[in-house]
């Protein structure tokens, strides 16, 4: 009688305490940027300049690297967990996480810069 | 259709039949000896019937107040009406303690006394409060705790084996044949020690509490072997089954303080049974109950009287007695926290069964020689515990208690015996059962059925005559022949409940005819057994066990096996 | 035996959680998606005040200010709904997880309507 | 009571000649104050003795009659019919192999509970007596050890459809019962067992467990309260 159940990894306690703690510091950054980006700054269109200066502020970058990087690891994590639901054979699982840490890196990447080129372009 | 002999035959030191209490309890014993250990059960263990048991289960741990063996043993004797046998009431509640100690460090959940201890209620004929429970689901937890540890000890599951025969040759039990109820086809099992735990025979009647599975198949199958039965006329009736649907609402709820009124109001017991009231034994409250229906103070004249919760409070309702109050709530949107709930007898439980000594072993006859390997316990059995009638909370403790004893004799048997050879044509009767029914003529086992168990709950019901009782007995031989003429709708092996029921149906009739026949026999009332026609109980004549053949197409009886009683337990006048 | 297993088995599906959690799937998935253009999207703003006005004209399209009253409800969802999941988690939420639902989905829907004011005042 | 009419659609599958599930409708008469069960038994003693379903209790305790009738999980045997009006559709859980109309194959489901060691394990030598339990720690797990594996709960789980090898509210409600349980000494192993991905994290709190449970069993708490557990466990 003994099938049907396989036991696999031994594990993902961590990241399921990782996507609540992620999730509750997101709800705080993500309304945040949220508010500040998309109706404080909205007079008509976004200003350049206005964007650059605040970008240039000290505290910018780190609150924007922090969200980055718990956005992108909430949400790969997200649908990594996802996918665990639905595919069983190791094969496919292996490539789907290794396409997840691809694209979080890319994004991780490509994120951090602009961050810092905002920082340090010089406003015309 | 041809059964493939070779692939399903089994060889297998101990076979059990029933995962009830009994039987899980027996297979537990045996298999952490060490041998192979198989269980086979008509339904999912969980799914017995033990599940079903409310109440509680009788020890005398004394938690709650004083309490002794003495005491246990001495109400369980005048409960039975005195043709309990002294000798294995005094084994079973020496044996008692232990048993439901070992529950608890299974890890059965009971419910607690404020300083952690297993706590106990009063029950019907107990003169303490003496049973240990876990709200009002006791025989469930109890059952599902025994089957996690027959998990844990690697016994073996057949789950949905319907048994068909016994294998017995010269007094030796050699193994039965079973059908798979999931896939189709007969199995052989081959084994040193048999046990039959298949629970009790409260289906024949139409109102009852007993579970679809309880068709006294074992009962049936040792009389098909030749064998005798002991005691079936005696069938308990229990006060508060659900009107018209005769499930059962447990006596916890007495326990706790419930009345039984009738019509005006009243609560009756006190002309029954003025000391103890609501908490006499079943047959004394369920003989008062018909008697105010009979007369006409049944609800509005009918056939029921109320079950009275209301002065518990929701809250003792719901955390005492929950399954009570969702089973009011379901069958008869009835809630019990503001109305009370009709009720009437159910057909409840059989003191009678397969007779056997006090290690558990099936005799043949009056002089209590035994079967080599076949064994019985659980509600299956008659050794004779309950007598006349059983005190609640006794029968979980019964098939936990002398369960575990039969697994340590079986044990003992299987250690120095060798496998005996089956007898020429194993599968020849059961094949013959099943091809006839496939084969089919034009009776419906469901009519049959339906028309057996009006007629046993009209005619063999709490009180008893003889007119009423020759009419029965015409009734089932009727019934057994036109059983003959049964044939299945349903040809197709796997899971062919047309084909099981047919099968259990032929039990029914089967064992039926001794029920009455010992019933019109017994010139008497004792116990659950009362006549109308002869109401006092004649210890002159008839303190003594029925033993019933079926010979030659008759029931023959014999009288000569006696009670035990012990010098101290003299039989009295039974008052509560 | 007929096997009969299934992805979906839609005639199970008519309580609040299973709703929840469909959405709350789905919102995710949107998500990180969107999560991911906007990333790549952003990085163009950083190519000089051209390509940043160029940019913002095009995204402050009156279709595009439709997408972000979108996409603020789809975070409000995610975010609201998610909150209830963690007070399911670590509070004893089950207990009352239906109520829980209707208050947070609520005050999202309040934040949802106000942000939508906030965002479409200037758009027409 | 009275009689009534009424439409029963069932989801019929008959291993022998039939090649997949269809539905067949039955137009019968029966008490109005009927059961599910009782509208089955009617059909099968009747109508049409090759109807297979599960049963033995008839009263809520033995979990053998868990079916889905009109898109919800129940125990036939304790559900009136006048739930449902005179039109019900009855088919087998979801998520199990079927054997036969309403009969499917429990044995993983039963599989997946010996998983978890269902069983009490004591590592100290054994009291005298009974171990002391209080009332406030036997409360921890009561109300976990109603459940009659009636595999309502796991048949009802979105987890489970497409994971059949997620071992389902009912397993997991069977280890928290254990963990929990003050006398037992094996929950580290538990623990471990369950802390993988075919174990309580394919749990995602969707709740439709404790919607199908007929002994409304606050299943998602306690499994809430397991994964906390976990985590504290594996911290
Ligand atoms: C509603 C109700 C409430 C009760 N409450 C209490 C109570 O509170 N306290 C108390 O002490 N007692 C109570 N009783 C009585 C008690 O529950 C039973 O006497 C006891 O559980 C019987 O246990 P058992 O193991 O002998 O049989 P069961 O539990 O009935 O088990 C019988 C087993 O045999 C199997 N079986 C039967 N025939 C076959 C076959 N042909 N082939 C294979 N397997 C077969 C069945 O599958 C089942 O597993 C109650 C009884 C009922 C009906
Ligand atoms: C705003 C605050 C947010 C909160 C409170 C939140 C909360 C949560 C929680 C608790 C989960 C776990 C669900 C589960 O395991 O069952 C989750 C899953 C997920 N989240 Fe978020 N989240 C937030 C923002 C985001 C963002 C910004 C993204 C996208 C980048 C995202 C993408 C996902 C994804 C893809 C999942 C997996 C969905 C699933 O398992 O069904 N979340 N979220
Ligand atoms: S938890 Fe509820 S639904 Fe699940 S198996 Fe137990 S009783 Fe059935
Ligand atoms: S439905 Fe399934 S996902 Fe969890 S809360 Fe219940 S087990
Ligand atoms: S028949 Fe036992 S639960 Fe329904």
């Amino acid at each position: 009688m003994e099938k049907n159940f396989k036991q696999t990894s031994r594990s993902g306690a961590v990241a399921w305490l990782l996507q609540r703690i992620s999730a509750v510091i997101l709800f705080i950054l993500l309304l945040f940027h949220f508010i500040t980006y998309h109706f404080l700054t909205r007079t008509h269109a976004v200003e350049y300049r206005q964007v650059l200066e605040r970008a240039q502020s000290w505290w910018f970058p780190l609150l924007q690297f922090a969200f980055l990087i718990t956005a992108l690891y909430h949400g790969l994590n997200g649908v990594w967990s996802v996918l665990e639901d639905y595919i069983s054979s190791k094969g496919w699982r292996l490539a789907w996480f290794s396409l997840l840490l691809t694209v979080g890196l890319a994004l991780l990447f490509v994120g951090t810069l602009t961050i810092i080129k905002l920082y340090t372009l010089k406003v015309a | 259709m041809k059964i493939e002999e070779a692939r399903n035959h089994h060889q297998i030191d101990a076979v059990i039949v029933g995962a009830g209490l009994a039987g899980l309890r027996a297979a537990l014993e045996v298999a952490k000896s060490g041998l192979t250990t198989a269980v086979i059960t008509k339904v999912y263990p969980t799914r017995s019937h033990s599940g079903g048991a409310q109440g509680g289960i009788a020890a005398a741990l004394a938690n709650v107040s004083e309490d002794s063996l003495e005491a246990h043993m001495f109400d369980t004797i005048k409960g039975s009406d005195y043709l309990a046998d002294q000798d294995v009431v005094e084994r079973f509640v020496n044996e008692a303690l232990k048993t439901v100690y070992e529950f608890e460090h299974m890890g059965v959940p009971f419910s607690r006394t404020k300083d952690g201890r297993i706590n106990q209620r009063p029950f019907g004929g107990h003169s303490q409060p003496r049973a240990c429970f876990a709200q009002d689901i006791t025989g469930h937890v109890l059952l599902h705790t025994l089957y996690e540890q027959c998990l844990r000890h690697n016994v073996l599951f057949f789950n949905e084996f319907q048994v068909l025969s016994l294998q017995l040759k010269d007094d030796v039990c050699r193994g039965l044949v079973a059908w798979d109820i999931r896939a189709g086809g007969l199995h052989v099992f081959q084994a040193k020690a048999v046990l039959l735990a298949t629970g009790g025979y409260g289906r024949a009647w139409k109102v009852t509490s007993n579970a679809h599975a309880n068709t006294g198949d074992g009962v049936a199958l040792v009389l098909e072997a030749g064998l005798p039965l002991e005691d079936m006329e005696f069938v308990q009736f229990h006060p508060t089954g659900l009107y018209k649907h005769g499930i059962l609402l447990s006596e916890a709820a007495r326990g706790e303080g419930a009345y039984i009124v009738n019509d005006a109001g009243e609560r009756f017991m006190k002309t029954y049974a003025a000391a103890k009231m609501e908490l006499a034994p079943r047959d004394v409250v369920s003989r008062a109950e018909q008697t105010e229906i009979n007369e006409g103070r049944g609800i509005q004249g009918q056939d029921y009287v109320y079950l009275d919760l209301r002065h518990l409070g929701k809250e003792k309702i719901l955390t005492r007695l929950p399954q009570i109050h969702d089973l009011a709530l379901n069958y008869l949107k009835v809630d019990a926290i503001t109305d009370p709930v009709p009720i009437q007898p159910t057909a409840h439980y059989s003191m009678g069964g397969i007779p056997a000594n006090l290690n558990t072993e099936v005799i043949k006859n009056a002089a209590g020689q035994a079967v080599k390997g076949l064994y019985t316990a659980g509600e299956a059995s008659c050794l004779s515990l309950h007598g006349a009638n059983r005190l609640g909370t006794n029968s979980l403790q019964d098939a936990a208690t002398f369960g575990r004893i039969a697994g340590s004799h079986m044990t003992d048997y299987c250690r120095r015996s060798a496998f005996a050879d089956l007898p020429a044509k194993p599968l020849e009767s059961a094949q013959a059962k099943i091809d006839r029914l496939f084969a089919g003529g034009k009776e419906r086992h469901a009519a049959i059925r339906e028309e057996l168990q009006v007629n046993m709950t009209r005619n063999m019901g709490v009180f008893r005559n003889q007119d009423d009782m020759l009419k029965m007995l015409a009734v089932v031989k009727e019934l057994q022949d036109r059983y003959r003429q049964v044939g299945v709708d349903d040809k197709g092996r796997a899971f062919n409940l047309d084909l099981i029921e047919a099968l259990e149906l032929e039990n029914l009739l089967s064992f039926s005819e001794v029920i009455v026949e010992g019933a019109l026999a017994r010139k008497e009332s004792r116990g659950a057994h009362f006549r109308s026609d002869f109401p006092r109980r004649d210890d002159g004549n008839w303190l003594k066990h029925t033993l019933a053949w079926r010979r030659d197409g008759k029931i023959v009886m014999d009288y000569s096996k006696a009670v035990v009683i012990y010098p101290q337990y003299q039989p009295q006048e039974r008052k509560y | 035996m007929y096997k009969r297993t299934r992805f979906y088995d839609f005639t199970y599906y008519n309580f609040i959680g299973s709703w929840a959690w469909i959405l709350h799937r789905l919102s995710g998935l949107a998500l990180i998606f969107y999560l991911s253009l906007h990333i790549w999207v952003i990085n163009s703003l950083t190519y000089g005040e051209k390509t940043f006005n160029d940019v913002m004209t095009f995204l402050s399209s009156p279709l595009f200010k439709l997408l972000e009253v979108g996409l603020w409800g789809v975070i409000l969802f995610h975010a609201f709904n998610g909150a209830r999941i963690v007070i399911v988690d670590f509070f004893k939420g089950s207990l009352a997880h239906k109520k829980l639902f209707v208050v947070l989905i609520a005050a999202a829907f309040v934040l949802w309507a106000l942000g939508s004011f906030l965002l479409l005042r200037h758009a027409f | 009571m009275a009689k009534i009419d009424i439409h029963v659609n069932i989801l019929r599958y008959q291993p022998d000649s039939d090649e997949k599930p269809h539905w067949q409708e039955f137009a019968i008469s029966v008490d109005d104050d009927s059961t599910i069960l009782d509208v089955l038994n009617e059909i099968h003693w009747r109508h049409d003795g090759t109807l297979a379903y599960r049963r033995s209790c008839r009263s809520s305790i033995c979990g053998s009659c868990a079916m889905k009738v009109n898109g919800r999980n129940v125990l036939a045997c304790e559900t009136p019919i006048h739930r449902f009006g005179r039109k019900l559709k009855i088919e087998p859980l979801s998520g199990f192999q079927i054997i036969k109309d309403l009969v499917v194959d429990l044995d993983p489901f039963f599989e997946k509970l010996r998983r978890i060691k269902p069983y009490l394990i004591v590592d100290n030598p054994l009291p005298d007596k009974e171990f002391v339990q209080t009332p406030e720690q036997l409360e921890q797990i009561g109300e976990s050890t109603l459940c009659i594996l009636c595999a309502a709960c796991s048949a009802a789980c979105p987890s489970s459809w497409p994971n059949s090898e997620y071992l389902g509210p009912a397993a997991l409600l069977k280890a928290y019962r254990f963990v929990f349980d003050s006398r037992d000494d094996g929950a580290d192993d538990r623990l471990e067992i369950v802390n993988d991905k075919n174990g309580v994290w394919r749990c995602h709190t969707i709740f439709n467990c404790m919607e199908a449970c007929p002994k409304k069993i606050k299943i998602t708490e306690y499994l809430s309260r397991l994964k906390l557990k976990v985590v504290e466990n594996s911290l």
